[in-house]
Protein backbone atom coordinates (compact mmCIF):
# COMPACT_ATOMS: atom_id res chain seq x y z
CA UNK A 1 0.00 0.00 0.00
CA UNK A 2 0.88 4.03 -0.54
CA UNK A 3 0.05 5.94 2.27
CA UNK A 4 -0.95 9.52 0.80
CA UNK A 5 -0.89 12.54 3.19
CA UNK A 6 -2.72 16.04 2.54
CA UNK A 7 -1.53 19.09 4.08
CA UNK A 8 -3.12 22.84 4.94
CA UNK A 9 -4.98 24.31 2.37
CA UNK A 10 -4.74 21.21 0.76
CA UNK A 11 -6.25 18.99 3.43
CA UNK A 12 -9.09 21.79 3.41
CA UNK A 13 -10.05 21.56 -0.24
CA UNK A 14 -9.62 17.88 -0.84
CA UNK A 15 -11.72 17.24 2.33
CA UNK A 16 -9.17 14.58 3.56
CA UNK A 17 -6.03 14.11 5.46
CA UNK A 18 -4.88 10.99 4.21
CA UNK A 19 -5.72 7.73 2.76
CA UNK A 20 -4.07 4.52 2.04
CA UNK A 21 -4.38 3.18 -1.82
CA UNK A 22 -2.84 0.34 -3.81
CA UNK A 23 0.93 0.34 -4.81
CA UNK A 24 0.49 0.08 -8.33
CA UNK A 25 1.41 3.67 -9.38
CA UNK A 26 5.39 3.22 -10.50
CA UNK A 27 5.51 7.37 -10.31
CA UNK A 28 4.05 10.00 -8.43
CA UNK A 29 2.98 11.55 -11.57
CA UNK A 30 0.91 8.34 -12.29
CA UNK A 31 -0.49 8.80 -8.57
CA UNK A 32 -1.36 12.48 -9.02
CA UNK A 33 -2.85 11.27 -12.87
CA UNK A 34 -5.38 9.28 -11.11
CA UNK A 35 -6.04 11.29 -8.00
CA UNK A 36 -7.02 13.93 -10.55
CA UNK A 37 -9.21 12.23 -12.50
CA UNK A 38 -11.65 12.45 -8.85
CA UNK A 39 -12.88 15.65 -9.50
CA UNK A 40 -12.42 19.43 -10.24
CA UNK A 41 -11.25 20.48 -6.86
CA UNK A 42 -8.32 17.13 -7.49
CA UNK A 43 -7.43 18.43 -11.16
CA UNK A 44 -6.66 21.77 -9.79
CA UNK A 45 -4.98 21.25 -6.46
CA UNK A 46 -2.53 18.23 -8.03
CA UNK A 47 -2.45 18.29 -11.76
CA UNK A 48 -3.11 22.06 -12.45
CA UNK A 49 -0.95 23.59 -9.53
CA UNK A 50 2.36 25.23 -10.66
CA UNK A 51 3.16 25.20 -6.98
CA UNK A 52 2.45 21.61 -5.83
CA UNK A 53 4.89 20.13 -3.38
CA UNK A 54 5.48 16.74 -3.45
CA UNK A 55 7.82 14.84 -0.49
CA UNK A 56 8.37 10.78 -0.73
CA UNK A 57 9.01 9.65 2.29
CA UNK A 58 9.86 13.02 4.24
CA UNK A 59 12.44 14.33 1.56
CA UNK A 60 11.18 16.77 -1.44
CA UNK A 61 10.12 15.06 -4.34
CA UNK A 62 9.18 15.59 -7.82
CA UNK A 63 5.96 13.97 -10.49
CA UNK A 64 9.14 11.60 -11.71
CA UNK A 65 10.31 10.15 -8.29
CA UNK A 66 9.62 6.44 -8.34
CA UNK A 67 7.26 5.41 -5.96
CA UNK A 68 6.83 1.25 -4.36
CA UNK A 69 5.05 -0.32 -1.95
CA UNK A 70 4.95 0.96 1.58
CA UNK A 71 6.22 4.61 0.60
CA UNK A 72 4.50 8.02 2.10
CA UNK A 73 3.64 10.98 -0.12
CA UNK A 74 2.79 13.89 0.43
CA UNK A 75 1.13 16.47 -1.30
CA UNK A 76 0.75 20.08 0.12
CA UNK A 77 1.04 23.64 -0.96
CA UNK A 78 4.51 26.48 -0.79
CA UNK A 79 5.38 25.98 2.77
CA UNK A 80 4.84 29.20 5.09
CA UNK A 81 6.49 28.50 8.40
CA UNK A 82 9.03 31.31 10.34
CA UNK B 1 12.89 6.75 14.93
CA UNK B 2 16.07 9.19 14.42
CA UNK B 3 16.35 11.93 17.41
CA UNK B 4 17.21 15.18 16.51
CA UNK B 5 18.48 16.92 19.93
CA UNK B 6 18.68 20.25 17.92
CA UNK B 7 15.38 20.14 16.64
CA UNK B 8 12.50 21.46 18.39
CA UNK B 9 9.31 21.27 17.51
CA UNK B 10 6.58 22.29 19.55
CA UNK B 11 3.17 24.19 20.91
CA UNK B 12 5.04 25.53 24.07
CA UNK B 13 6.37 28.75 24.45
CA UNK B 14 10.30 28.68 24.46
CA UNK B 15 13.03 31.38 26.61
CA UNK B 16 15.41 32.88 24.82
CA UNK B 17 17.94 32.83 27.99
CA UNK B 18 17.28 29.81 28.80
CA UNK B 19 18.03 28.38 25.01
CA UNK B 20 21.06 30.34 24.44
CA UNK B 21 22.27 29.21 28.20
CA UNK B 22 21.90 25.44 26.90
CA UNK B 23 23.24 26.03 23.22
CA UNK B 24 26.58 27.57 24.69
CA UNK B 25 26.65 24.56 27.69
CA UNK B 26 29.98 22.55 26.87
CA UNK B 27 31.35 24.70 24.08
CA UNK B 28 33.96 26.94 26.25
CA UNK B 29 35.47 28.55 22.96
CA UNK B 30 32.73 30.69 21.76
CA UNK B 31 32.86 34.14 21.41
CA UNK B 32 30.18 34.47 19.33
CA UNK B 33 26.05 33.85 19.85
CA UNK B 34 23.77 35.04 17.40
CA UNK B 35 20.11 34.35 17.53
CA UNK B 36 16.92 35.31 15.53
CA UNK B 37 13.43 35.53 16.95
CA UNK B 38 10.28 35.25 14.32
CA UNK B 39 7.45 36.78 16.12
CA UNK B 40 3.82 37.16 15.11
CA UNK B 41 2.83 40.60 13.43
CA UNK B 42 -0.54 41.65 13.70
CA UNK B 43 -0.62 43.12 10.57
CA UNK B 44 -0.65 40.64 7.49
CA UNK B 45 -1.20 42.00 3.52
CA UNK B 46 -2.68 44.95 5.49
CA UNK B 47 -5.25 43.10 7.77
CA UNK B 48 -5.54 42.76 11.22
CA UNK B 49 -4.77 39.36 12.35
CA UNK B 50 -6.50 37.90 15.93
CA UNK B 51 -4.61 34.39 15.71
CA UNK B 52 -2.21 32.39 14.28
CA UNK B 53 -2.70 28.77 13.72
CA UNK B 54 0.65 26.87 13.08
CA UNK B 55 0.32 23.38 11.26
CA UNK B 56 3.23 21.17 10.31
CA UNK B 57 4.45 17.66 8.78
CA UNK B 58 5.24 15.60 11.60
CA UNK B 59 8.63 13.37 10.84
CA UNK B 60 9.45 15.61 7.15
CA UNK B 61 9.70 18.58 9.44
CA UNK B 62 12.53 17.45 11.73
CA UNK B 63 14.36 15.87 8.87
CA UNK B 64 14.29 19.27 6.65
CA UNK B 65 15.05 21.12 9.99
CA UNK B 66 18.07 19.08 10.65
CA UNK B 67 19.52 18.75 7.06
CA UNK B 68 19.03 22.87 6.75
CA UNK B 69 21.24 22.81 9.68
CA UNK B 70 23.94 20.29 8.89
CA UNK B 71 24.26 22.47 6.08
CA UNK B 72 24.65 25.46 7.95
CA UNK B 73 27.66 23.77 10.21
CA UNK B 74 29.09 22.39 6.50
CA UNK B 75 29.40 26.18 5.03
CA UNK B 76 30.67 27.90 8.31
CA UNK B 77 32.76 26.81 10.84
CA UNK B 78 30.19 26.90 14.00
CA UNK B 79 30.36 25.08 17.45
CA UNK B 80 26.41 24.65 18.09
CA UNK B 81 23.65 25.37 16.84
CA UNK B 82 19.51 24.85 17.75
CA UNK B 83 15.69 25.30 15.90
CA UNK B 84 13.41 25.65 17.74
CA UNK B 85 9.23 25.70 15.85
CA UNK B 86 6.05 25.92 17.22
CA UNK B 87 3.12 24.69 16.29
CA UNK B 88 -0.62 24.97 17.12
CA UNK B 89 -2.79 28.57 17.67
CA UNK B 90 -0.26 31.48 17.87
CA UNK B 91 -1.48 35.40 18.74
CA UNK B 92 0.22 38.92 18.03
CA UNK B 93 3.69 39.42 19.57
CA UNK B 94 4.20 35.80 20.58
CA UNK B 95 7.44 34.23 19.58
CA UNK B 96 7.06 31.36 16.76
CA UNK B 97 10.62 30.27 15.83
CA UNK B 98 13.71 30.26 17.61
CA UNK B 99 17.43 29.66 15.79
CA UNK B 100 20.31 30.21 17.40
CA UNK B 101 23.83 29.44 16.31
CA UNK B 102 27.23 30.19 18.32
CA UNK B 103 30.58 30.07 16.75
CA UNK B 104 34.41 31.30 17.86
CA UNK B 105 34.01 34.47 15.15
CA UNK B 106 30.95 36.97 14.91
CA UNK B 107 30.50 36.34 11.08
CA UNK B 108 30.33 32.89 11.07
CA UNK B 109 27.16 33.26 13.36
CA UNK B 110 26.10 36.09 11.48
CA UNK B 111 25.83 33.97 7.93
CA UNK B 112 24.72 30.93 9.14
CA UNK B 113 21.83 31.94 11.40
CA UNK B 114 20.63 34.09 8.41
CA UNK B 115 21.19 31.30 6.06
CA UNK B 116 19.08 28.56 8.56
CA UNK B 117 16.39 31.29 8.58
CA UNK B 118 16.33 31.61 4.65
CA UNK B 119 16.04 28.16 4.38
CA UNK B 120 13.90 27.30 6.55
CA UNK B 121 11.37 29.69 5.23
CA UNK B 122 10.96 27.96 1.99
CA UNK B 123 12.09 24.56 2.92
CA UNK B 124 10.60 23.23 5.95
CA UNK B 125 7.03 21.96 5.98
CA UNK B 126 5.09 24.26 7.77
CA UNK B 127 1.94 26.48 6.90
CA UNK B 128 0.29 29.11 8.67
CA UNK B 129 -3.29 29.77 8.34
CA UNK B 130 -4.47 33.41 9.62
CA UNK B 131 -7.84 34.07 11.38
CA UNK B 132 -8.92 37.94 11.11
CA UNK B 133 -10.84 40.27 13.75
CA UNK B 134 -14.36 39.24 12.06
CA UNK B 135 -13.79 35.08 12.38
CA UNK B 136 -12.50 34.54 8.83
CA UNK B 137 -9.66 32.05 8.16
CA UNK B 138 -6.98 32.16 5.42
CA UNK B 139 -4.16 30.56 4.69
CA UNK B 140 -1.38 32.47 4.39
CA UNK B 141 0.80 32.97 0.71
CA UNK B 142 4.29 31.80 0.18
CA UNK B 143 6.29 35.20 -0.89
CA UNK B 144 8.18 35.28 -3.30
CA UNK B 145 10.54 37.33 -1.70
CA UNK B 146 11.18 34.32 0.77
CA UNK B 147 12.24 32.47 -2.45
CA UNK B 148 14.52 35.38 -3.49
CA UNK B 149 15.84 35.45 -0.30
CA UNK B 150 16.52 31.62 -0.22
CA UNK B 151 18.22 31.85 -3.65
CA UNK B 152 20.73 34.68 -2.97
CA UNK B 153 22.51 31.50 -0.70
CA UNK B 154 23.17 29.51 -3.20
CA UNK B 155 27.16 28.84 -4.31
CA UNK C 1 25.01 65.57 30.26
CA UNK C 2 22.83 63.79 27.04
CA UNK C 3 20.75 60.71 27.88
CA UNK C 4 21.03 57.77 25.07
CA UNK C 5 18.26 55.28 26.83
CA UNK C 6 19.20 52.79 24.32
CA UNK C 7 22.82 52.57 25.13
CA UNK C 8 23.96 50.87 27.98
CA UNK C 9 27.67 51.01 29.68
CA UNK C 10 27.68 48.46 32.52
CA UNK C 11 29.94 46.26 35.06
CA UNK C 12 26.89 43.87 35.69
CA UNK C 13 25.54 41.17 33.48
CA UNK C 14 22.46 41.56 31.46
CA UNK C 15 20.04 39.06 30.92
CA UNK C 16 18.70 38.09 27.27
CA UNK C 17 15.39 37.48 27.40
CA UNK C 18 14.56 40.63 29.89
CA UNK C 19 16.63 43.10 27.42
CA UNK C 20 15.08 41.16 24.49
CA UNK C 21 11.10 41.67 26.10
CA UNK C 22 12.51 45.68 26.67
CA UNK C 23 12.87 46.26 23.04
CA UNK C 24 9.82 44.95 22.01
CA UNK C 25 7.64 46.82 24.10
CA UNK C 26 5.61 48.80 23.07
CA UNK C 27 6.84 47.75 19.15
CA UNK C 28 3.82 45.50 17.77
CA UNK C 29 4.25 45.16 14.37
CA UNK C 30 7.81 43.22 14.80
CA UNK C 31 8.65 40.25 13.08
CA UNK C 32 12.48 39.80 13.72
CA UNK C 33 14.50 40.17 16.55
CA UNK C 34 17.96 39.68 15.99
CA UNK C 35 20.59 39.45 18.76
CA UNK C 36 23.72 39.05 18.98
CA UNK C 37 26.06 38.35 22.25
CA UNK C 38 29.57 38.53 22.47
CA UNK C 39 31.31 36.55 24.65
CA UNK C 40 34.84 36.03 26.38
CA UNK C 41 37.28 32.97 25.27
CA UNK C 42 39.19 31.01 27.06
CA UNK C 43 41.86 31.38 24.13
CA UNK C 44 43.06 34.10 22.37
CA UNK C 45 46.18 34.49 19.93
CA UNK C 46 46.43 30.74 21.33
CA UNK C 47 46.91 31.24 24.49
CA UNK C 48 45.18 30.52 27.97
CA UNK C 49 42.69 33.26 28.88
CA UNK C 50 42.28 33.69 32.58
CA UNK C 51 40.90 37.42 33.34
CA UNK C 52 39.56 40.09 30.48
CA UNK C 53 39.42 43.47 31.48
CA UNK C 54 37.88 45.89 29.50
CA UNK C 55 38.50 49.38 30.01
CA UNK C 56 36.40 52.87 27.47
CA UNK C 57 36.42 55.91 27.39
CA UNK C 58 32.87 57.57 29.06
CA UNK C 59 30.97 59.81 27.70
CA UNK C 60 32.81 58.93 23.94
CA UNK C 61 31.90 55.76 24.02
CA UNK C 62 28.10 56.51 24.41
CA UNK C 63 28.14 59.11 22.01
CA UNK C 64 29.87 56.88 19.39
CA UNK C 65 27.51 53.96 20.14
CA UNK C 66 24.36 56.10 19.15
CA UNK C 67 26.01 57.38 16.15
CA UNK C 68 26.35 53.56 15.15
CA UNK C 69 23.09 52.90 16.20
CA UNK C 70 21.27 55.57 14.42
CA UNK C 71 23.16 55.23 11.44
CA UNK C 72 21.95 51.45 11.41
CA UNK C 73 18.49 53.08 11.98
CA UNK C 74 19.00 54.82 8.54
CA UNK C 75 20.27 52.19 6.67
CA UNK C 76 17.25 49.78 7.39
CA UNK C 77 13.85 49.88 8.53
CA UNK C 78 14.32 49.00 11.85
CA UNK C 79 11.41 48.69 15.11
CA UNK C 80 13.75 49.33 17.84
CA UNK C 81 17.78 48.53 18.52
CA UNK C 82 19.63 48.67 21.78
CA UNK C 83 23.71 48.01 22.20
CA UNK C 84 25.00 46.85 25.97
CA UNK C 85 28.59 47.21 26.29
CA UNK C 86 29.99 45.60 29.99
CA UNK C 87 33.08 47.08 31.39
CA UNK C 88 35.59 46.24 33.98
CA UNK C 89 36.81 42.50 35.09
CA UNK C 90 35.25 39.53 32.60
CA UNK C 91 36.34 35.36 32.91
CA UNK C 92 35.82 33.10 30.17
CA UNK C 93 32.27 32.45 29.07
CA UNK C 94 31.02 35.77 30.34
CA UNK C 95 28.80 38.11 28.17
CA UNK C 96 30.82 41.15 27.10
CA UNK C 97 27.75 42.81 24.38
CA UNK C 98 24.82 42.51 23.48
CA UNK C 99 23.58 44.23 20.47
CA UNK C 100 19.85 43.37 19.64
CA UNK C 101 17.77 44.45 16.70
CA UNK C 102 14.29 44.44 15.72
CA UNK C 103 12.19 44.89 12.39
CA UNK C 104 9.44 43.61 10.33
CA UNK C 105 11.21 41.76 8.25
CA UNK C 106 14.00 39.58 9.07
CA UNK C 107 16.70 40.74 6.53
CA UNK C 108 16.85 44.50 7.78
CA UNK C 109 17.03 42.96 11.60
CA UNK C 110 20.27 40.75 10.37
CA UNK C 111 22.03 43.25 8.33
CA UNK C 112 21.26 45.74 10.70
CA UNK C 113 22.97 43.69 14.08
CA UNK C 114 25.66 42.68 11.74
CA UNK C 115 26.89 46.56 10.67
CA UNK C 116 26.64 47.14 14.31
CA UNK C 117 29.17 44.98 15.45
CA UNK C 118 31.12 45.81 12.98
CA UNK C 119 31.24 49.60 13.27
CA UNK C 120 31.37 48.70 16.94
CA UNK C 121 34.72 46.66 16.57
CA UNK C 122 36.31 49.38 14.95
CA UNK C 123 34.71 52.71 15.87
CA UNK C 124 33.34 52.19 20.11
CA UNK C 125 37.01 53.24 22.60
CA UNK C 126 36.76 50.29 24.33
CA UNK C 127 40.21 48.36 25.22
CA UNK C 128 40.77 44.81 26.07
CA UNK C 129 43.19 43.72 28.54
CA UNK C 130 44.22 40.10 29.10
CA UNK C 131 45.41 38.30 31.95
CA UNK C 132 47.21 34.78 31.42
CA UNK C 133 47.64 32.04 33.67
CA UNK C 134 50.67 32.83 34.96
CA UNK C 135 49.90 36.44 35.94
CA UNK C 136 51.38 38.54 32.97
CA UNK C 137 48.91 41.07 31.37
CA UNK C 138 48.53 41.94 27.80
CA UNK C 139 46.69 44.13 25.94
CA UNK C 140 44.82 42.77 22.99
CA UNK C 141 46.18 43.98 19.41
CA UNK C 142 43.31 45.00 17.28
CA UNK C 143 42.68 42.60 14.21
CA UNK C 144 43.27 43.74 10.65
CA UNK C 145 40.20 41.46 10.13
CA UNK C 146 37.42 43.83 11.89
CA UNK C 147 38.73 46.70 9.95
CA UNK C 148 37.97 44.84 6.31
CA UNK C 149 34.69 43.76 8.20
CA UNK C 150 33.36 47.67 8.65
CA UNK C 151 34.78 48.51 5.22
CA UNK C 152 32.78 45.65 3.64
CA UNK C 153 29.21 48.34 4.57
CA UNK C 154 31.06 51.28 2.82
CA UNK C 155 28.41 52.19 0.38
CA UNK D 1 42.64 75.29 29.32
CA UNK D 2 42.82 72.09 27.36
CA UNK D 3 42.33 68.98 29.34
CA UNK D 4 43.97 65.83 27.28
CA UNK D 5 43.33 62.27 28.38
CA UNK D 6 45.34 58.92 27.88
CA UNK D 7 43.92 55.45 27.20
CA UNK D 8 44.58 52.16 27.86
CA UNK D 9 48.53 51.18 26.65
CA UNK D 10 49.16 54.64 26.42
CA UNK D 11 47.61 55.70 30.06
CA UNK D 12 50.35 53.10 31.29
CA UNK D 13 53.29 53.54 28.94
CA UNK D 14 53.16 57.44 29.47
CA UNK D 15 52.17 56.98 33.31
CA UNK D 16 49.16 59.36 33.29
CA UNK D 17 45.43 59.24 32.70
CA UNK D 18 45.23 62.97 32.29
CA UNK D 19 46.33 66.28 32.93
CA UNK D 20 45.61 69.97 31.60
CA UNK D 21 47.60 72.45 29.37
CA UNK D 22 47.37 75.99 28.48
CA UNK D 23 45.18 76.38 25.27
CA UNK D 24 48.34 77.80 23.39
CA UNK D 25 48.24 75.03 20.23
CA UNK D 26 46.32 75.95 16.81
CA UNK D 27 45.95 72.10 15.74
CA UNK D 28 46.04 68.48 17.44
CA UNK D 29 49.33 68.39 15.37
CA UNK D 30 50.82 71.17 17.52
CA UNK D 31 49.99 69.49 20.93
CA UNK D 32 51.87 66.70 19.98
CA UNK D 33 54.92 68.23 18.76
CA UNK D 34 55.07 70.02 22.16
CA UNK D 35 54.11 66.25 24.08
CA UNK D 36 56.58 64.12 21.66
CA UNK D 37 59.53 66.61 22.98
CA UNK D 38 58.90 65.32 26.17
CA UNK D 39 60.77 61.60 25.99
CA UNK D 40 61.24 58.66 24.00
CA UNK D 41 58.03 56.85 25.35
CA UNK D 42 55.95 59.79 23.90
CA UNK D 43 57.16 60.56 21.01
CA UNK D 44 57.07 56.64 19.85
CA UNK D 45 53.40 57.15 21.22
CA UNK D 46 52.23 60.19 19.89
CA UNK D 47 54.30 60.65 17.01
CA UNK D 48 56.30 57.88 15.33
CA UNK D 49 52.64 55.80 15.65
CA UNK D 50 50.56 55.06 12.62
CA UNK D 51 48.09 53.43 14.70
CA UNK D 52 47.65 56.71 16.91
CA UNK D 53 43.80 57.42 17.34
CA UNK D 54 42.81 60.94 18.34
CA UNK D 55 39.15 62.15 19.85
CA UNK D 56 38.15 66.05 20.25
CA UNK D 57 35.17 66.46 22.63
CA UNK D 58 34.00 62.59 22.15
CA UNK D 59 34.33 62.92 18.32
CA UNK D 60 37.09 61.67 15.73
CA UNK D 61 39.78 63.71 15.17
CA UNK D 62 42.77 63.82 13.12
CA UNK D 63 46.64 65.91 13.60
CA UNK D 64 45.30 68.38 11.44
CA UNK D 65 41.77 69.27 14.03
CA UNK D 66 41.66 72.71 15.25
CA UNK D 67 41.59 72.69 19.09
CA UNK D 68 40.90 75.89 21.17
CA UNK D 69 40.26 76.56 25.10
CA UNK D 70 37.99 74.32 26.96
CA UNK D 71 38.56 71.28 24.05
CA UNK D 72 38.95 67.80 25.86
CA UNK D 73 41.14 65.73 23.55
CA UNK D 74 41.92 62.45 23.65
CA UNK D 75 44.71 60.03 22.45
CA UNK D 76 44.44 55.97 22.37
CA UNK D 77 45.47 52.89 20.54
CA UNK D 78 43.36 51.11 18.04
CA UNK D 79 40.19 50.38 20.05
CA UNK D 80 39.33 46.62 21.03
CA UNK D 81 35.96 45.90 22.58
CA UNK D 82 32.91 44.21 21.58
Amino acid sequence: MLNILYFASFREMLGTANEELPATYQTVNCLINELAARGDSWRQALLDNQNLQIAVNHDVASRDTMIKAGDEIAFFPPVTGG
Amino acid sequence: MTSYPHIKIQSEDFDLTTEVAKLRQGHKDIGAVVSFVGTVRDINEGDEVSVLELEHYPGMTEKALEKIRLEAHERWALESSVIIHRIGKMYPCDQIVLVAVSSRHRENAFYAAHFIMDYLKTNAPFWKKETLPDGNERWVDARISDKEAEQRWAS
